[in-house]
């Protein structure tokens, strides 16, 4: 197979890698990352496809996401930090007080 | 002014003056209990006076709506503020007028809590039933048809019995259910109206015009008719009618058995049949076979019960099995009947649920067996009593005997002619259901007998505190419907002349195919 | 592109620009807390008034084309929203002092309104973005108790997951169509090659994430418990009628065909009965809307079964009556400085006796919201089953409405402890603000005019 | 006057009326006895005063019937039922016998019911009873009938549970209101019909289409219409099946016995039978039943009446045996000879029933016949017109009771409509058994030595004059009554059946048998219960079984409680509100409200409030939906 394909089979890879750790790590940090991984997932494949059709606006979309990337991390952490104080924890699994 | 323009605002004025009740017992609601209960009942009376002027003033020949009005309302939708009055909803109508002040005087005393809401209520209430009967325009009338639960959920479940949550919760769930399936059926129905026509109307006039194949029909019928089914009640979709009676407040009871229950009986004439008269007549069997089945089992179980609203309760299935039948037997004297029968059972139940209404204020309690032998403690109450009793065993002379002779006749009139051409089930059906006349004497002399003969026994009463006769309000609301009673089995003829030629138009309607000639364009 | 066109196209967003600027340059100068809010609420309402305007003008402009463009419809889409975040700001009130509640507010609406007028997928994510995020700081903002800091946190991450799943489809669809255009997704719903039906699929599911369907309604109800009241009724109406509107633009002219109808039929049946049967059981009142709001957000999606014309209208009007009274039942609702008392629903027993207006009220936005007619939850949801109906889907119109049918239990059920229960205020009760009680009374207003004059409101929307 | 016959129904209403509302508990008793009592006997006095006055009108008019019409009561299509009053030789006889009789009764009462402290009730309720009875009798349609027919019922069930402080007595009430509702299903069956067919309820139209046979009498059949209006006779006329409700009648006030029990109410069905005469010339096998049942309820009531101890009792068995002996002659076609003694009953049976009354007064409610005797001399008016009375329904040649039997016998063997010698053996039999019974009572009653207690016997006394007049005078009708020849009267109108030629010449014969039989069952009585006491009881002794069959009435009363009320109780009961509202209907809704409570719990369930489970429901999501689009490419 060609480049392409391959790369975006890697994008995809890193997408539901991504998903998959959201649900399977129990640590609120890594958690976070994976979220980071599912997006850079996404880059990956947008920046192939930018230069396969040769224009610019996957790239510049990938520079948008670069960008929300960040705001959420910046979002997350205090509210992480937080959790932490209330919790002593980074497990995920005990921040379950709201259910039902 | 002549009447054209005259009538139409006095009917708008007659199906609004509630909501300006409603706004006026609003202002008085810091003010006593007192005034609010003085403001609904003046506005009461004022639109059962209104109601008079209208049923005199209605023209026995002329066949269509009078008193109209027609706005566009919801324009996008084909939907139209379209009310009338025709030889439908006329008695009814006037029957519902003529029940509100009763309901208000009747609840004087006995509401204590939370007055102004529950005159709020009645007020509403009363608007959503007139806005029902009068409305030309299905969406118009599926918006009172359901505007209604409400306030009747909140009466039953605020000033109610013991199980009253129960109760009205269970009368709005059975109830809604059957809306639910009839607002998809009044969709559909309104949908291939445009699809086969090209009209978007909701008025009853076009949608009498439609064209559907008979197996569309009877989806539709089938949805529309569990809907009026359930409110008529026709067994076996009554079991809420019975908790509904007993938890209500005495002011619930009457203005569900007075009127709530005819909304049934009347979608089936005004909507479920002609809308769908193939399917109608392709049902008749198993509807008259529930009529009559909800005859006797009503009837049945009047017998066993040992609640007296219970006993009520389940007359009234049987009584309104009466009214089915008549409908369904497609003859103009059954469907006179029919209509009688409605208004009978109006007069007749509203009366005997004010009189249980009255001893349970006095006694505070439904249990049969508590009492015996009122006849001596209280005659005029006994002789009110006996009154309903006997008009709802269907006395001659009494309303009840116009309602059931008639519609019986009309079932009889059909059945005969059936069973020459080797059909018998209509033959059959009509005699069982004459055996519910047995059966109604049956149950109501029990309760009599029990109630107001034998040896004086009656919780709270003792010979030093006796138990009081009926009070001057009393005596005033039950005349008032006795005269009614005696007036409708004596002289029924004023009402059936004004009913005449909506029950041919009903004939007519239903008795004409309407599937089209080829069965393409609608797509189900 | 003119700048002429770019002021007037944009200017609601300008004037909510400028609200946020003026905030932030108060809150520097220390003297935000106070007169924050009345900057807030005059840049929304003049914001929703010129796009009323503008629509009624017919003004119709693409300043960045093939970015951002406006017709009157859509104008008139983002005025209705606009003026609906008015009741918001003022029920705000008594729970934010503070100029961080306005700031994060109006930029939310900024990009509630990029979103109907969206003509790239990179507007649309901008916009979707920028609607969400100061939401999750919104809803720790609250912070009346500890479990906000863990509704935020889930919301984020699973909001994260949906922009995630969002861009993933963008950029197959990108890579099979070659362009960014949002107009190239209702084509690509027909097409029969994997990838594309890949990109359309995750593209839609991202919504469904953001407007919480079943199954990936399970944020909403912790995320709304744990908010404080109006943000949680920010996210219950707002939000999710601006996703709404994002759909609708991104179907734009096409009828909903292919695979998906699959997923449009199945998926909000299934969020419709699923919503209104765990409702039954809730005894937080924010929690129990949650699960009503994802039984709503089914019917919303029905819209999409029908024809492309009606549907900018059926939505829109739909949104605007689930809010009215939605953001009504908020309003009202008693203050309690116990967050938890005045969230659950024991604390409205017997709440007709103390308060009848608020009981009333309550009782009206119920109502209303389980589509009982006279109120205009009924209207609206006629409108969806009709165009339904219409397309000729009545199986699920019927199987629709016998779901809305489970919902109504859980509505008369709260009228019931309002009304029928008997029970007494808890000690730290008291009635709701001033300025909540005047939200109140304009989401009053509004919902009496959607009951007695619904054709009124079509004609305009 | 344009409305007498109006007249003569409402003038009793305007009595119910009046005393209704100031006469009784209602008004606070606001007049006293006598005016109450007054105001009770002039209105049916009236009544009557105009009932002749109609009779010389029709007279005048050569008998031609009288239609009266009053108002349309409906229309309805083509249809309309009127209100209108029809008066011709039958219904002249009957509103005779009704307003004369009743008027009589009524004065009786009030010497009867002196000091009861319902008095003024009473009367409204006997006034109430003469206006249904003479809509009953005076109505033109079917309609009119129908509403006196149930209204008689009504003004019955008052006046039986007149006295209802004892629940026995309301109960009687009640089981005569329902039997006759029994009937009326099935009178309510035959009208339908009748509708159907003629689309009008005027009897004379019916009768003469019946007649002339025109085509629309062709849609039904008219027997059926016969025996389906007979069901509704046999309600109200004590008939097999549905008798058991006149004995219990006793309970009421002994002039209710008298008046409705006896002489009017329970006639209803053999006027109705004769009134629809021309049906039933064209149903001969309805006339066969009609006669079968009615020579078997004369026959069966007889012999109970042969035991029975309670006067009243006697007389009440009695009146069903009479009334058998009634339809026995419509049966045969004799319908004129039917009404003659349902005349001649009328005057004797009232006669009897009130003596018994006066009795009972005598003896201060004392009504059982072992605890009487010798009473001849204590009260010799009443044992004079009781003796008369008994004379005369015993048959005893010359006397009323003689005449009216023996046509009945006589048709009931040769009439070419359905006689037969069998029924006439039979019907003998009951003559033979009536006379006994009759003087069995009257012995018992006034003869031979006293066997009342002391006290009892201390206060005998002979009623006031109101009472014993009015017995005189009925006397005086028992005696004399047969010689008014109303089955030639009533030729013209309803023609009596031919005779079968080859039996005429037994008419003597048969003459002498009857007289023969009457003068045997005198005889047997005198001997029995003339002589030592022990007689009768050697005889009880001999044949006990049957004694005591015949005292158990046949247990007709316990089987059809066994076979009718209690299976419907139970079936209602336990089958329908059990089993079918509370198990079936309530359970399944239950049910379902449960299933959904447990669905809910489960789908809340799966909230568990942790993110790896929300993320994975998103992540299955995602990929079910991506399968779900995939599958077709």
């Amino acid at each position: 197979m060609d480049k392409v394909q391959l790369l975006l089979l890697l994008s995809g890879a890193l997408f539901s890698l991504g998903l998959l750790g959201v649900i399977v790590r129990r640590n609120a940090l890594v958690m976070l990352m994976c979220l980071e991984l599912m997006l850079n997932g996404v880059n990956l494949s947008l920046v192939t496809f930018s230069q396969q059709r040769g224009d610019a606006a996957g790239a510049v979309l990938v520079f948008l996401v670069f960008v929300v990337a960040t705001a959420e991390i910046a979002l997350a952490i205090p509210i992480v930090l937080l959790l932490v104080r209330f919790k002593r924890s980074m497990d995920i699994d005990r921040y379950s007080d709201l259910k039902g | 002014m002549s009447e054209f323009t005259m009538g139409p605002m006095l009917l708008n004025l007659v199906l609004w003056l509630p909501i300006i009740g409603v706004g006026l017992v609003l202002l008085a609601a810091r003010a006593n209990d007192g005034l609010s209960r003085t403001i609904s009942a003046a506005v009461m009376t004022v639109q059962f006076a209104l109601t008079t002027v209208l049923y005199l003033q209605f023209d026995t020949t002329a066949a269509g709506l009078q008193y109209t009005t027609h706005l566009p309302w919801i324009a996008q939708w084909g939907v139209s503020y379209l009310i009338g009055l025709d030889g439908f909803n006329i008695l009814l109508v006037l029957l519902t007028a003529f029940l509100g002040p009763i309901v208000v005087l009747g609840a004087w005393t006995s509401i204590k809590k939370d007055v102004p809401l529950f005159h709020v209520m009645v007020l509403l209430l009363q608007f959503a039933m007139m806005g029902a009967f009068v409305a030309q325009d299905l969406f118009l009338f599926y918006l009172f048809w359901e505007a209604m639960l409400i306030p009747m959920f909140l009466i039953i479940g605020m000033w109610g019995g013991a199980r009253r949550v129960y109760a009205t919760i269970k009368f709005v769930l059975y109830t809604a259910f059957g809306s639910i399936l009839m607002l998809a059926a009044v969709i559909y129905l309104v949908h291939s109206m445009q699809q086969t026509s090209g009209v978007m109307s909701f008025a009853f006039a076009d949608l009498y015009q439609t064209q559907l194949p008979l197996s569309v029909q009877t989806i539709l019928l089938g949805a529309f008719a569990l809907s009026f089914a359930i409110k008529v009640p026709m067994v076996p979709l009554h079991t809420w009618l019975p908790d509904a009676h007993v938890e209500a407040p005495t002011a619930g009871s009457v203005i569900l058995a007075g009127v709530l229950l005819k909304m049934g009986t009347y979608g089936f004439m005004k909507l479920g049949f002609p809308l769908f008269p193939d399917a109608a007549r392709a049902f008749t069997p198993l509807l008259m076979t529930l009529a009559v089945i909800s005859i006797v089992y009503g009837a049945c179980l009047a017998l066993v019960q040992t609640d007296i609203k219970k006993i009520i309760a389940y007359s009234s299935i049987s009584h309104l099995g009466y009214v089915m039948l008549g409908l369904l037997s497609l003859e103009l004297v059954g469907i006179q009947g029919a209509i009688i029968q409605m208004v009978s059972h109006g007069l007749v139940a509203a009366g005997l649920f004010l009189l249980v209404g009255m001893i349970y204020d006095r006694c505070h309690t439904r249990d049969l067996a508590a009492y015996g032998g009122l006849a001596r403690l209280l005659p005029v109450y006994s002789v009110f009593f006996m009154i309903f009793t006997l008009a709802s065993v269907g006395l001659p002379t009494t309303s009840g005997f116009t309602g059931e002779f008639l519609a019986l006749m009309g079932a009889f009139t059909a059945a005969w002619p059936a069973h020459l051409d080797g059909n018998n089930l209509p033959l059959v059906l009509a005699s069982v259901a004459v055996t519910g006349v047995v059966l109604g004497a049956m149950y109501m002399l029990r309760f009599a007998l029990t109630f107001l003969f034998g040896d004086v026994k009656a919780p709270h009463h003792s010979p030093e505190h006796p138990l009081l006769d009926l009070s001057l309000r009393e005596k005033s609301i039950l005349g008032l419907l006795t005269i009614a009673v005696f007036a409708l089995g004596l002289f029924p003829d004023g009402a059936l002349q004004k009913t005449e030629l909506a029950a041919k138009t009903y004939q007519s309607l239903v008795t004409t195919s309407r599937t089209p000639a080829d069965a393409v364009g609608v797509t189900p | 592109m003119n700048t002429q066109d770019a002021l007037m196209a944009m200017l609601p967003e300008h004037l909510l620009l400028g609200g946020i600027v003026l905030v932030i340059i108060m809150e520097v100068l220390g003297r935000g807390s106070r007169s924050a809010l009345w900057v807030a609420l005059g840049a929304v309402i003049a914001a929703s008034g010129a796009a009323f305007m503008l629509s009624n003008a017919q003004y119709a402009a693409a300043p960045f084309a093939g970015q951002f463009s406006v017709t009157p419809a859509i104008l008139m889409a983002k005025g209705v929203l606009l003026a609906l975040a008015v009741p918001v700001l003022l029920m705000s009130r008594t729970e934010f002092s503070d100029g961080e509640f306005s700031i994060l507010l109006l930029s939310s609406l900024y990009g509630l309104c990029l979103l109907p007028s969206a003509d790239s997928f990179l507007v649309m994510f901008l916009g979707l973005e920028l609607l969400a995020m100061p939401v999750y700081a919104l809803v720790l903002l609250a912070f009346r108790r500890p479990q906000s800091a863990e509704s935020a946190f889930k919301y984020l991450v699973l909001g994260g997951a949906a922009s995630a799943t969002f861009l993933m489809g963008v950029s197959l669809l990108y890579g099979a169509t070659g362009s960014m255009s949002v107009d190239a997704f209702g084509p690509a719903l027909a097409s029969g090659d994997v990838m594309t039906r890949t990109a359309v699929v995750l593209v839609l599911l991202a919504l469904f994430l953001k407007a919480a369907v079943v199954p990936f309604h399970a944020w909403a109800p912790d995320t709304y418990e744990g908010a404080s009241i109006p943000v949680t009724a920010y996210m219950a109406t707002l939000t999710k009628g601006a996703v709404l509107l994002a759909a609708v633009r991104l179907f734009s002219g096409a009828n909903a065909t292919g695979p998906l109808v699959d997923l449009l039929l199945v998926l909000p049946l299934v969020s419709i009965v699923w919503g209104n049967l765990a409702a039954i059981k809730q005894q937080s009142f924010r929690r129990m809307i949650a699960y009503s709001s994802i039984a709503h957000a089914g019917y919303l999606f029905y819209a999409f079964l029908g024809n492309a014309e009606g549907r900018m209208q059926a939505v829109l009007f739909y949104v605007i009556a689930y809010s009215v009274v939605n953001l009504l039942a908020f309003a009202v609702m008693p203050q309690n400085t116990d967050d938890e008392q005045r969230d659950s629903l024991d604390a409205l027993k017997g709440l007709y006796h103390r308060n009848p207006f608020a009981a009333v009220m309550i009782a009206v936005a119920m109502l209303s919201l389980a589509g009982l007619p006279p109120f205009p939850g009924f209207a609206a949801k006629f409108l969806i089953f009709k165009n339904v109906v219409a397309a000729g889907y009545t199986t699920y119109a019927v199987l629709g409405l016998v779901g809305s049918y489970l919902g109504i239990y859980f509505y008369l059920r709260v009228i019931q402890l309002l009304f029928m229960t008997a029970g007494e205020a808890a000690p730290t009760e008291q009635r709701a603000g001033g300025m909540a009680r005047a939200a109140g009374v304009l989401c009053l207003v509004g919902t009496l005019v959607l009951a007695v004059l619904p054709g009124w409101v079509l004609g305009r929307i | 006057m344009p409305h007498t016959l109006a007249l003569i129904a409402l003038l009793p209403l305007v009595g119910f009326l009046v005393n209704g509302f100031f006469a009784t508990a209602l008004g606070r008793h606001r007049t006293n006895e006598r005016t109450a009592g007054i105001i009770g006997s002039a209105f049916p006095l009236a009544a009557f005063a105009l009932t002749i006055k109609a009779f010389f009108d029709l007279q005048a008019g050569g008998f031609a019937p009288i239609v009266e019409p009053l108002y349309r009561w409906a229309l309805i299509g083509t249809s309309s039922f009127e209100i209108a009053f029809y008066f011709d030789r039958l219904s002249a006889i009957m509103t005779l016998v009704v307003t004369g009789v009743g008027s009589v009764i009524h004065i009786y009462s009030t010497g009867y019911m002196h000091n009861d402290k319902s008095f003024g009730r009473f009367f409204a309720y006997l006034n109430l009873f003469l206006f249904f009875m003479l809509l009953l009798v005076l109505g033109r349609s079917m309609l009119v009938l129908f509403v006196g027919w149930e209204g008689v019922g009504l003004a019955s069930y008052l006046l039986i549970g007149f006295w209802f402080d004892d629940l026995a007595n309301a109960k009687a009430g009640r089981k005569a209101f329902i039997t006759n509702r029994i009937g009326d299903a099935g009178f309510l069956l035959g009208m339908f019909l009748l509708y159907r067919a003629f689309g009008t309820l005027d009897m004379d139209t019916i009768n003469s289409a019946f007649v002339s046979g025109t085509g629309a009498a062709l849609l039904v059949p008219a027997s059926l219409v016969g025996l389906l209006l007979f069901v509704g006779a046999t309600g109200k006329s004590a008939q097999i099946p549905l008798y058991v409700w006149l004995p219990d009648a006793m309970a009421g006030p002994t002039p209710v016995s008298a008046l409705i029990h006896a002489a009017t109410m329970v006639t209803a069905g053999v006027y109705l039978t004769a009134r629809m005469s021309g049906i039933y010339m064209m149903a001969p096998e309805a006339s066969q039943v009609i006669a079968v049942v009615g020579v078997l309820t004369a026959f069966f009531a007889a012999t109970v009446a042969l035991v029975q101890t309670d006067i009243k009792k006697v007389l009440a068995y009695s009146t069903v045996s009479q009334l058998g002996f009634m339809f026995l002659a419509l049966g045969v076609g004799a319908y004129g000879v039917a009404i003659f003694h349902v005349v001649t009953h009328a005057f004797f049976k009232a006669c009897l029933f009130l003596g018994a009354g006066s009795v009972i007064h005598a003896l201060g409610g004392e009504q059982d016949i072992r605890k009487m005797g010798g009473l001849r001399h204590k009260i010799p008016l009443t044992f004079w017109t009781f003796a008369i009375a008994t004379a005369a329904i015993a048959g005893i040649p010359g006397l009323a009771g003689f005449f009216s039997k023996d046509e009945i016998l006589w048709y009931a063997f040769a009439s070419a409509k359905g006689g037969a010698p069998w029924l006439w053996g039979v019907a003998a039999l009951t003559a033979l058994m009536t006379a006994f019974y009759m003087f069995r009572l009257l012995w018992l009653t006034f003869m031979g030595a006293s066997r009342m207690s002391h006290e009892v016997e201390h206060h005998v006394h002979e009623s006031p004059l109101s009472m014993t007049g009015v017995l005189m005078l009925l006397a005086l009708l028992s005696a004399g009554g047969g010689y008014i020849a109303i089955p030639h009267f009533l030729e013209p109108q309803i023609p009596l059946p031919p005779i079968v030629e080859s039996l005429e010449h037994y008419e003597h014969t048969l003459l002498y048998v009857s007289i023969v039989l009457a003068f045997a069952g005198l005889g047997l009585a005198v001997f029995m219960f003339g002589g030592p006491a022990s007689r009768p009881e050697g005889i009880k002794q001999a044949m006990r079984p049957i004694h005591r069959l015949l005292s158990g009435k046949y247990f007709v009363d316990e089987l059809y409680e066994r076979v009718i009320v209690k299976p419907l109780a139970w079936f209602s009961d336990v089958v329908l509100l059990r089993g079918g509202d509370k198990m079936l209907l309530d359970g399944s809704l239950h049910g379902l409200a449960s299933l959904a409570q447990r669905t809910a719990s489960v789908v809340s369930r799966v909230q568990t409030g942790s993110l790896h489970v929300y993320a994975l429901l998103v992540m299955v999501g995602i990929v079910g939906a991506l399968l779900w689009s995939w599958r077709h490419v």
